[in-house]
């Protein structure tokens, strides 16, 4: 099976063998950290264990410029780039191989995670330094990033999973990095048992997937064939719904797990318990992504199934909305963040559900610049506030540190999505999309989204860095700009969220929407695009224009709105929150209370059935089993009664009756010799008795 | 061949020298004065006898001896060996033994080679008039040797339990055996056989005279219903004996049943398959018997505290074991049942000799006697009790599985398997009283007062003799098969 | 006056037979208990003398008899003995008394 | 080297031998001793394992011998892809733990003989191909493990090792039976008299007629026995709802007797299914697998890890882990799809190394702390770091965390039994949230969070420990990578008895 694939792929397919290096390279990393960092530390210093750490996904990032480059150098439809390593599992019909793709989709990403995980790295070499676990810190983000670059390059939906799994075992040790706070280490199992739910959906999506191609004759988990056989799926139908749709269903379950969307958002929040540059590279940049990526990747499946592409169009909708609503609340500056990160993915999901997919990847993509940037920013504020998160006690930072307050203005600016910043670029092709494809409501409530996005991210820019100090003097005496490790990715982050907007500049703003373009060939299929307006409707319309303004005026009024309530004080905060009465305030505030509801249902009645079957079992099945025990005991007493009562009593009864026959017997008479042969005389009667009977 | 008299004494030796060994022993414990070469002799007799009666294993042709009244055949010198043995090892055991140094050394052993030669001619007998006498030869015999142990309550009282159980048993035996007399007008079993083969008799009266007689034979195996005076004599009787009991007459009475129930009841078809004759269809009285026989066994024995009267519940238990290789009515349910009396010898006198070897230097024959006996340097001994014993259960690589996997087989093939399966579920059921002791004597620790016991050479020789037997032939049992094998051929003149 | 016949012998063989297994059932003294073997073994004989009188004209019959005799008595000699000893242990020979063995 | 396999029996056995006349008080030379007879059967189990020719399904290094002619009982040893994952997993587990049994001091002669006895009737279990000689060896086991935990065992050993022995045995009288019935209906064509060579036994032609089509107590007879010889096994397994013995043995075991009993003991159940059940009444196996295997091992998948969630003894959990985990195993059995099948038997393979894994580690903390109360620890992590590094990859591979063993195997199980009921598998597939719940819970309240300060000065893990786990560790990443290692042994083999099967669905 696999060698025709092969064959039936052989022009296509480019094989190189230096892709294993870029996942390979991190691995190393992680592995010589992992095991000799202590005594690397102790002996080299921290600088050498930061310096192995660090080289590895710089390294990779060399690597995957070329790769990018080689498939430039190729014709649009042979674009692929393969590595096989090994073979991994091969029985029956089921043959997967550990081997690394690169086509244009997973190009885009590795230079993500490479790049921002690279200069994430070098920030944390400066943000870590006080951590004496420094050596444990890089060598699980090393295995991040090894596990990521597995997910994205795997050729196969097993070898995915192996890197969707172990990314979330990254973030499962990187939350609970200070692991000996409980909240951390509940925050870690936390994350790591919601995303086991995702999984859950992902592999019956991955087991229905494999047997239906199966059954139309092509049992295969590699993508290129899926994207070749699914057409074989249009009309297969499993347990009375259409099978297509019934895998992207279950995929997007997964998707959802990953990528905190509603209704398995719940870990993200928590998840900001790790280290700042955590939430950055994991928590924003990358491994939230993946649910993207692996619709994009699946795309033609998606494009089968409209019906999972309106429900992905609505939750994206509503976890954007909800996320960015309990974003205006918080004051935890990475509380914000990590709600917007939410709100964003929401933003992107919206793009994959109308069938945008470029558009949606391209928005991963200025996200990852702008939100790693914020996130950055924040760690260095912390940094300097001496992990101090609450605004409330900030302010006036900017006269502080101008390089953070810069390049942290710069990203807020981009995702509030004001021209010419990236985030403008790629959220606004995203409303247009859901607009252009019908979604009307969709586009609504994203463009609330957006309204608000401004207005909480202007917010935490206004109560972080303007008007007067709110910090305790002795934190205050302390206040400095981060060092240069820190500032310069800093920097580099906030020009990529500053100009990167530009590699995708829509036909209606007389650019030629190169990115899209990039991905086409991964992600449009011909005839199967059932809906949505893929390939960014060449001919332009008006109302594009007039969308696009209106998204940049309702950006305008959140900022608007924000700088009145937090800046210059015409508005007051608190008499708003009354406006709309504080009940409502203090459900958004408490998040909707959804931590609340899961702990008392699912939860709850998970914890009930345990103790149940635990009960169950020691109770009824192993009472079943000593009860058995029992019987036969009790039998044994039964016989020893018997011996005792019933025979002697049998002697008395005949004795009885003897003594009325009149014989001479005076008195009753017994006597265990005579019980004895009493038996031997009622065996030998019975048996007579038997037989004539 | 029909020997008279004079000829006849040409198969009779082994019997010869008992007899004659028995009238020595008497006359020597008047003049003897070292009474405890009288133990040894009778070891030296026992053992000559034996060979006596391996020489004649080669098969010199069988033979009816003394006018019909006892036979000489193959199945008759399996159980002479058998008996041999147990006497043997019986009074091995009796020299080592405590209780028995206080008893008059001659007419102990006397009775004791007396009763082996009872047990000669119940294996021999071809006659009613011959099974009776041979039957209450034993019996007497055994009510003294039971008693044996002067001014002893418990000893003096076994015996008369016993006698007058036996007088009863027997009396009810020989009430039946005049109506089978009456009713074939024979009383030798060839005779009975030809005439019930005739079939004229009223099947009715012959079923009555055959549950009466089983009445008798019952009570010699142990067998539920007429099981109830084994207990009391064996906690009664001085441990030899009752190891002696256990095995020696146990076999006996199997040999008197066997040679009853099959060549004077039953006719031999092709195949080794014998059918019933006459319309008495015993085989299911002796299928009740055996389930009866195994769960009463196995019941009463969980709740037993006294190690004599656990084993005295587990051999009635195995009676019911062995019943099952009758009711096939097949030689190869005989092969097995012979087979299984052989792996019996060994390894329930292997556990009696412990239990005296226990009893020696403790004077205790109960559970708390035996507690924690590895832990205090009865390792060896404990380590071949848990042999027997599991051995007893069934439990493989030990000869007792092989036993127990022979009679299912015998059943199984003639596809008895409910009954397989009540034999089965029975051993298990075995398991738990057969490991308690087990867990006495590892898993508990001693408290201080169970007293040391200490292994000696000779009954250490004995022990080790049978453990090794029942490991032995748990993994390479062919020389006992064959034997069983040979020594399933009755003489049917 | 009609002729005595087998079944006469029989059913006084038999009548004797249940008076000796009553016995037994009911004596609680060891030797009535013994006496009633007797009777059951005398009843045996009856049947032996009366089958080999009427039916098989053979002495079997009568040759088990005197054996039967004859194993009788040694067979009261040696429970005498026993009882003997008992009575010497226990000062009694009342059965009910010699209990000791059971559970 | 064609008694290769009965030297592998028979040297634990002689070392056995070995030991117990060794004089009295030298611990260490027994300790040593028996380290040097259970070297040799590794060593042999690797040259196999390099020696074996994955291309053959039948049976290979084959030896035969007469043992009891008249009863036509052979000795016939061999090894098949089935049977040689499991021959390696039981010559390395036993050499391990003759390590993790270090710590005995009680009657260490007698420790030692017995546990190398064990060893041989493992070894004989998994090579025997006479179905008498099957039985010996499955009961031989027995008697050693009674006593190992019996006397060895923890508080409550007596009651746990007299139920494990006798609900076994209650499992091996139907065997016994079965076994019987079987042999009194196969004739070898060769000689044209009943045998019990499985290898007659497996070819339904010699079967009876009665076997195959025959009615007894109002069943089918090939039903029947199927069932007798399913329980027999199934206690074993242990299955739903024979399970209960488990907890009690494995909880009141020594630390290296738990590994035995979870690590090989298990495996002998399903062993047994597929070398009986599967390849000598197929018709039946493909009758009775929907209920008997499939829905009972959903039933032990996701109970077992509802019921290990609830316990508080760390060493109960990993117990009712076990349960949970072999529901797999028969799950896979029972999807009749290639992928099933070799998960299953590759699960046998992982669940071996991986339950052995937590099983040291487990008794590694209860050799410091004497007590395995969950709720007792806390934030271990911080005083034994390496100790807690172990701990982790042995319990994420447990939840089946991609790249480690145990998820290969589960998820080809998953996969294979998808096609044949997918509504299971899906119930079933709930059990990795599950898992990972009991597992990480149980993980951060003892090895994270604030330290216990009870146990500030515990002492890590030592080199005789690190030396025991180290291998198992390896195996479980080197297989969670390269699964194809142990895959294409048995491939072969499975297909081949898979087919056998399936043709009757």
């Amino acid at each position: 099976m696999q060698e025709a694939a092969h064959t039936a792929h052989e022009a296509a397919i480019h094989t190189v063998t230096y892709l294993r290096w870029i996942p390979l390279l991190p691995l190393i990393g992680a592995v010589i950290n992992g095991i000799g960092g202590y005594w690397i530390q102790k002996s080299a210093g921290k600088n050498v264990v930061g310096a192995i750490a660090c080289a590895m996904p710089l390294l990779g990032f060399v690597l995957a410029v070329r790769a990018f480059l080689q498939l430039m150098g190729l014709d649009a439809s042979e674009r692929l780039l393969l590595d096989s390593v090994f073979p991994w599992i091969h029985v029956g019909n089921l043959a997967v191989d550990v081997a690394f793709q690169i086509d244009p989709l997973s190009s885009v990403m590795i230079l993500i995670i490479t790049g921002v995980g690279g200069l994430i790295h070098i920030y944390s070499t400066a943000y870590m330094h006080e951590e004496p676990a420094f050596w444990r810190f890089f060598a699980y983000l090393n295995l991040f990033t090894f596990a990521m670059l597995t997910l994205v390059m795997g050729d196969n939906l097993l070898l995915m999973f192996v890197g969707w799994e172990g990314v979330g075992l990254c973030s499962y040790a990187l939350i609970g990095f200070w692991y000996s706070e409980w909240a951390n280490a509940s925050a870690g199992s936390k994350a790591f048992i919601v995303n086991r739910v995702g999984d859950f959906g992902f592999m019956c999506a991955t087991f229905l997937l494999f047997w239906s191609l199966a059954e139309a004759g092509h049992p295969t988990l590699l993508f290129r064939e899926i994207a070749q056989h699914a057409p074989l799926l249009e009309n297969h139908v499993f347990w009375g719904m259409g099978t297509v749709t019934l895998i992207t269903m279950l995929m997007f379950v997964g998707a959802t797990g990953k990528s905190a969307q509603i209704p398995l958002y719940v870990w993200l929040p928590d998840a900001m318990a790790g280290p700042t540059p955590v939430s950055a590279l994991i928590h924003a940049a990358t491994m939230v992504t993946a649910g993207v990526y692996m619709i994009a990747r699946l795309s033609v499946l998606f494009d089968m199934a409209p019906t999972t592409g309106a429900v992905i169009a609505s939750v994206g909708a509503a976890t954007a909305f909800f996320a960015a609503t309990i974003g205006t609340t918080q004051f935890d500056i990475k509380k914000v963040l990590a709600y917007s990160t939410v709100s964003q993915l929401g933003f992107m999901f919206i793009a994959m559900g109308v069938g945008a997919y470029a558009t949606g990847v391209f928005h991963l993509m200025t996200h990852a610049f702008f939100k790693a940037c914020l996130f950055l920013g924040s760690g260095s504020v912390i940094h300097a506030m001496h992990h101090e998160q609450d605004m409330r006690k900030m302010g006036g930072l900017k006269k502080w540190m101008p390089y953070t307050y810069a390049t942290y203005l710069l990203s807020t600016l981009a995702i509030a999505g004001i021209p010419p910043f990236s985030g403008f670029f790629s959220k606004d092709e995203i409303l247009w999309k859901a607009f252009s494809s019908g979604h009307r409501i969709v586009w609504f409530v994203a463009v609330c989204a957006a309204a608000m996005t401004a207005f909480y991210m202007f917010r935490s820019v206004y109560m972080t860095f303007h008007g007067e100090s709110r910090a305790d003097e002795h934190t205050k005496h302390h206040l400095h700009e981060s060092p240069l490790a820190m500032t310069i990715p800093l920097m580099v982050l906030a020009a990529l969220a500053t100009f990167s907007g530009f590699l995708n500049v829509p036909h209606a703003l007389f650019g030629d929407a190169r990115f899209d373009a990039w991905l086409a060939p991964v992600v449009q299929h011909g005839d199967h695009g059932a809906h949505g307006a893929h390939g960014g409707g060449h001919h332009v319309e008006v109302i594009e224009y007039v969308l696009m303004a209106l998204s940049v005026a309702v950006a305008a009024a959140g900022i608007w709105v924000a700088r009145a309530m937090y800046e210059t004080g015409t508005m007051k905060p608190d008499r708003l929150v009354y406006a709309f009465g504080g009940k409502l305030y203090r459900t958004v505030y408490n998040k909707y209370y959804v931590d609340e509801a899961y702990d008392a249902t699912v939860i709850a009645g998970t914890m009930g059935m345990t103790r149940v079957s635990a009960w169950f079992d020691t109770n009824i099945v192993d009472g079943i089993v000593n009860g058995s025990a029992w019987v036969v005991r009790m039998l044994s007493q039964l016989y020893g009664l018997f011996d005792h009562y019933v025979v002697d009593g049998a002697v008395n009864g005949v004795a009885v009756v003897t003594s009325v026959i009149g014989s001479r017997v005076r008195r009753l008479q017994t006597g265990h010799i005579n019980a004895y042969l009493y038996v031997v005389v009622l065996a030998v009667v019975g048996m007579m008795v038997a037989r004539i009977w | 061949m029909d020997l008279g008299p004079v000829e006849s004494f040409g198969f009779f030796v082994p019997e010869l020298i008992l007899g004659v060994a028995v009238i020595a022993l008497i006359v020597a414990d008047l003049v003897v004065r070292r009474k405890d070469l009288l133990g040894m002799a009778a070891l030296a007799t026992v053992a000559v006898s034996l060979i006596a009666v391996v020489a004649t294993l080669p098969d010199k042709g069988d033979a009816y001896l003394f006018n019909r009244m006892i036979v000489h055949d193959q199945f008759s010198l399996f159980f002479k060996i058998v008996f041999s043995l147990a006497t043997f090892a019986t009074v091995w055991m009796s020299l080592d033994s405590r209780e028995v140094q206080r008893v008059s050394q001659g007419e102990y052993y006397a009775l004791l080679l007396a009763s082996t030669l009872g047990m000669y001619f119940m294996a021999t007998a071809t006659n009613l008039l011959m099974a009776y006498l041979a039957l209450e030869f034993v019996s007497l015999t055994s009510y003294v040797l039971t008693g044996t142990i002067r001014h002893n309550r418990r000893s003096g009282e076994a015996s008369l339990k016993y006698l007058i159980y036996g007088g009863v048993a027997s009396g009810t035996m020989i009430y039946g055996m005049s109506w089978i007399f009456g009713l074939t007008g024979s009383m030798d079993y060839a005779g009975i056989n030809t005439a019930l083969a005739a079939g004229q008799e009223d099947s009715l009266a012959l079923f009555v005279a055959v549950v009466l007689t089983l009445a008798g034979f019952g009570y010699k195996i142990a067998a539920v219903p007429f099981h109830m005076w084994a207990p009391d004599v064996y906690t009664g009787a001085p441990i030899p004996i009752t190891a002696f009991l256990s095995v020696g007459s146990k076999a006996a009475g199997f040999a008197l049943l066997l040679r009853f129930f099959f060549p004077a009841l039953s006719k031999l078809g092709d195949g080794g398959q014998w059918q019933v004759i006459g319309g008495v269809e015993w085989p299911q009285i002796i299928l009740v018997l055996s389930v009866v026989s195994m769960t009463v066994g196995n019941l009463a024995a969980l709740q037993q505290d006294n190690i004599k009267r656990l084993l005295a519940y587990s051999s009635v238990a195995h009676a019911g074991y062995m019943l099952m290789g009758l009711v096939v009515l097949s030689d190869e349910g005989l092969r097995s049942v012979l087979f299984y009396i052989m792996v019996y010898y060994l390894m329930n006198i292997g556990a009696f000799a412990i239990v005296m070897l226990v009893a020696n230097s403790t004077g205790r024959e109960d559970f708390a006697s035996f507690r924690g006996l590895a832990w205090r340097g009865g390792a060896v001994p404990a380590v071949a009790m848990a042999i027997f014993l599991f051995s007893l259960a069934g439990i493989p690589p030990l000869a007792g599985f092989v036993g127990k996997f022979y009679l299912f087989a015998a059943i199984i093939r003639s596809e008895f398997y409910a009954l397989a399966l009540i034999g089965a579920l029975n051993s298990v059921v075995s398991l738990y009283y057969y490991a308690r002791i087990v867990r006495t004597m590892f898993l508990d620790q001693p408290q201080g007062d169970e007293g040391v016991v200490s292994l000696d050479w000779s009954t250490g020789g004995l022990v080790a003799a049978l453990t090794v037997g029942t490991v032995v032939f748990g993994v390479y049992w062919i020389p006992v098969i064959n034997l069983a094998d040979r020594s399933v051929r009755f003489f049917l003149g | 006056m009609m002729e005595i016949g087998l079944t006469h012998f029989l059913v006084v063989g038999a009548l004797v037979f249940l008076a000796g297994m009553f016995c037994v059932l009911t004596r609680r003294n060891a030797i009535g208990i013994l006496m009633g073997v007797e009777l059951i073994l005398n009843s045996a004989n009856i049947n032996y003398l009366a089958f080999s009188r009427y039916s098989s004209m053979s002495y079997d019959g009568h040759l088990f008899a005197i054996f039967v005799i004859m194993l009788a008595a040694a067979e009261a000699a040696i429970g005498l003995a026993i009882v003997l000893g008992i009575y010497q242990t226990f000062h009694t020979i009342d059965v009910e008394a010699t209990d000791t063995l059971r559970l | 080297m064609d008694n290769i396999l009965t030297l592998m029996i028979f040297i634990p056995v002689f070392g056995a031998a070995v030991i117990l006349c060794l004089p009295r008080g030298n611990d260490n030379l027994v300790r040593w001793t028996a380290v040097a007879a259970t070297v040799p059967p590794l060593l042999m189990a690797i040259w196999l394992y390099f020696n074996f020719d994955r291309s053959v399904p039948g049976f290979q290094f084959l030896q035969r011998a007469q043992w009891i002619p008249g009863f036509n009982i052979q000795y016939i040893v061999g090894v098949d892809g089935v049977s040689i994952t499991m021959v390696l997993l039981t010559a390395l587990l036993s050499f391990i733990c003759i390590f993790a049994s270090w710590g005995i001091e009680k009657a260490v002669k007698g420790y030692f003989a017995l546990f190398l006895l064990l060893d041989a009737g493992m070894m004989g279990v998994f090579v025997a191909l006479d179905f008498f000689l099957f039985f010996v060896f499955w009961e031989v086991m027995l008697l050693p493990m009674y006593f190992l935990i019996g006397i060895w065992g923890g508080p409550r050993r007596e009651y746990a090792a007299i139920k494990f022995f006798l609900y076994t045995l209650f499992g091996s009288a139907l065997m016994l039976i079965s076994i019987l019935a079987l042999f009194f209906n196969t004739t070898d064509p060769a000689t044209g008299q009943h045998t019990f060579d499985m290898l007659v036994m497996m070819n339904q032609d010699n079967h009876s007629e009665w076997l195959r089509t025959g009615v007894i107590f109002g069943q089918s007879v090939p039903l029947v026995i199927w069932m007798a010889l399913f329980i027999g096994f199934a206690i074993k397994i242990p299955a739903f709802p024979f399970h209960t013995w488990l907890p009690d043995a494995h909880v009141e075991a020594p630390t290296a007797i738990s590994v035995i009993l979870a690590g090989v003991l298990l495996k002998m159940g399903t062993y047994g299914i597929l070398r009986i059940n599967f390849a000598m009444l197929p018709e039946a196996t493909a009758t009775l697998a929907f209920w008997c295997l499939a829905a009972v091992g959903v039933v032990n998948i996701v109970y077992g890890a509802l019921c290990a969630m609830a316990q508080t003894d760390l060493k109960k959990l990993v117990a009712y882990s076990s349960v949970s985990h072999m529901g797999y195993v028969m799950l896979g059995m029972a999807s009749f799809t290639q992928q099933g099948i070799n998960g299953a038997v590759l699960q046998m393979f992982n669940h071996g190394t991986v339950t052995a894994m937590l099983f040291l580690l487990v008794g590694v903390v209860y050799d410091r702390a004497h007590h395995r109360n969950i709720n007792g620890f806390g934030g271990l992590a911080t005083v034994m770091p390496v100790y807690t590094g172990m701990v982790a990859v042995a319990f994420f591979a447990a939840l089946g965390l991609p790249g480690l063993s145990a998820f290969i195997s589960e998820a080809l199980v998953l996969l294979g039994s998808w096609q044949q009921n997918p509504g299971l598998t899906m119930i079933a597939a709930l059990a990795v949230i599950l898992s990972a719940g009991y597992m990480l819970w149980a993980l951060q309240r003892i090895w994270l969070g604030p330290l216990n300060e009870k146990y500030s000065d515990i002492e890590e893990i030592n080199r005789r420990e690190l030396f025991t786990l180290i291998p198992l560790a390896a195996l479980v990443i080197f297989l969670g990578v390269y699964p194809t290692a142990v895959l294409d042994l048995m491939g072969a083999s499975l297909n081949n008895l898979n087919s056998v099967v399936a043709k009757f669905l």
